[in-house]
């Protein structure tokens, strides 16, 4: 055992894998050609010695050391036949060395990067660059439609015009109920509601007010039993259509 | 000679990462005192002279900088978008239809008194010129909109501009919210009240 | 050839007084079409070459350094940057060898969980990055290294970093079922251990 050169203080390593490495480079071998076996026997040594120094041993180191004892039993002993999908102990041994490897790859690459000449530690820009000027040329912004509205907001505030408010039109729910009652029989099949308004008014501004009123008709007629109304999803068109046998009460 | 050239090396690199110039005794301070610092310098700024960068000797010390000649080409515009204000818009609007004008004119015709910037940012946009002066008392200067403000806006002549009938047809005199009136663009912003302009007064003086 | 020299002249100037690495891009804005500007950066870094400032191209474009051999005498009274623990170096070297790599990877990898600090680290130092989510369960956040990494440690590309050629060519940047595999214990905790992340699992539990 040469594990005497090693700290005897797992404060040092990174972890049970990081322990393996080092003690894997007491071996002085290429990793590649590594004795898993060895290795596990000099991971239990060492975690034997901790025990009998009664240093206090953090779970992941024992648990490695577990999982090693069981590692080199099953490299001790043939592997069990009646099992194709576990892996093979050679296997067990093999993940394990790539996992050395990988972790050794890792250390090595991270000191390469150290070593690199790093920007404000051994290589540094100029001190004092005098930057590059950018004048702002300013492009400005206006359409003539704002030119046009500027002039004649300012038109409008000088010479003041007369406010005239046109009488608003628009239906009433009496009237609209009026009218559907007319129709309220000939309609057998599913119809827009959109249908049922009054001609003038079914574009511009009165549409709305229409369509609010002819909706609220066709509620209260829904409500006394004569229509039946239907909307497919949320602000989807209204169908509406007759009740054509009446209900038995 | 290979020393010499390291010592070279050395102050370039000190002088080049320095935040502020160095005198020559900080750079004695880390050359060592053999060096022969003042013939290091000459020789440096030698080498750099008819380079795009200049050694330099400013009263502080000595430093690098990129040649004098060099620097309009060192400059680059950059245009950045900006909006007129209100009044601004709205001054342009009033030269536009009421060229030549005056400033007094200006000013009666929208009832507030112009603040100083707003005629300066017209002219900063080189959408309007100053051309000629009124042959009035105090003599002055008539304003009128540019060929710049033409292609700007794709007229052919300031003849394209709609008239204040035309105006009053579609709508843009027209007091009052617009609720029915779907065929006109959103306004532009409404967000902003006039109000918003401090530098802007009420009419000091009522004449025309 | 004294028009070139007058090219050479701005690029030098303008590389000199860029607060930032210039891309050739950049470069050919400021230049004009006409001029040859990778021609005109090799000329240009051949003339600094030798010099105690360098010409050197980066991932963000090209710039002055100082000669990186003269570390050692410019450092000398400037202060020493803390150092990175083992802990921070090696995850580093993972997420920049590895990248786009999650925290069970590096875990995995390294043999241990992260401890809080050590990715704080790297994210103050500006050289790591979350970037974009892994697609399989849990989500987890991806690691990458930042621009600013490459230009800290003066390197063009990725491609740059020591040693990747070999590292690839000898399969040591796959990870594979030997790091995944339920195969080999969990990684063990670092000194501080993390509050368990819940979308940032470890690998499974061994079955042995």
């Amino acid at each position: 055992m040469s594990d005497a050169a090693l700290v005897l203080d797992l404060d040092g390593y990174e972890g049970p894998i990081d322990l393996l490495l080092a003690l894997a480079r007491e071996q002085k071998v290429d990793l590649a050609r590594i004795s898993i076996l060895a290795l596990a026997d000099q991971y239990l040594a060492f975690i034997a010695e901790q025990r009998r120094l009664h240093l206090e041993i953090a779970a992941d180191y024992l648990v490695m050391a577990a999982w090693l004892a069981y590692l080199k039993s099953r490299l001790l002993l043939p592997d069990p036949p009646e099992d194709d999908t576990a892996p093979s102990a050679a296997e067990l041994a093999e993940a394990l060395a790539h996992r050395l490897r990988l972790l050794e790859a890792m250390q090595r690459a991270g000191a390469s990067l150290m070593a690199l000449p790093q920007l404000g530690r051994d290589v540094f820009a100029r001190g004092a660059p005098e930057g590059l000027a950018m004048i702002d040329r300013p492009v400005f912004e206006l359409s003539l439609y704002e030119l046009l509205k500027a002039y004649g907001d300012s038109h409008r505030r000088q010479h003041g015009q007369t406010l005239t408010i046109p009488p608003s039109t628009y239906q009433a729910m009496s009237d609209a109920l009026e009218r559907l009652m007319q129709i309220v029989g000939q309609v057998p099949e599913w119809r827009e509601l959109i249908a049922f308004l009054p001609e003038e008014m079914r574009g511009g501004a009165m549409r709305r007010s229409a369509l609010a009123a002819t909706f609220a008709a066709t509620l209260e007629l829904a409500k006394s039993g004569q229509l039946e109304l239907r909307q497919d999803r949320v602000f989807g068109p209204i169908y509406l259509r007759s009740v054509t046998r009446p209900e038995a009460e | 000679m290979s020393e010499r050239n390291e010592q070279l090396r050395l102050i370039e690199a000190l002088l080049f990462a320095a935040p502020a110039p160095l005198t020559e005794d900080e750079l004695a301070l880390r050359l060592g005192e053999e060096a022969d610092i003042a013939s290091l310098l000459r020789e440096l700024a030698g080498h750099y002279a008819e380079r795009g960068v200049n050694l330099v000797a400013l009263s502080g010390g000595w430093t690098f900088r990129t040649a004098a000649d060099l620097a309009a080409a060192l400059r680059s515009e950059r245009t950045v978008p900006r909006r007129l204000s209100r009044a601004a818009v709205e001054t342009l609007a009033v030269i536009a239809y009421h060229q030549p004008v005056t400033r007094a004119e200006i000013e009666a015709i929208r009832g507030v008194t112009l603040a100083r910037g707003t005629l300066d940012r017209l002219l900063e946009a080189g959408w309007v010129q100053p051309k000629g002066r009124r042959e009035v008392p105090g003599r002055p200067l008539n304003w009128t909109t540019t060929p710049h403000f033409l292609a700007h806006f794709g007229l052919a002549s300031l003849k394209e501009l709609p008239g204040i009938e035309e105006l009053k047809a579609t709508g843009l005199l027209d007091l009052g919210p617009a609720v029915f009136g779907d065929n006109l663009p959103p306004p532009a912003d409404e967000a902003e009240p006039d109000e918003a302009e401090p530098d802007e007064t009420a009419p000091d003086a009522a004449d025309d």
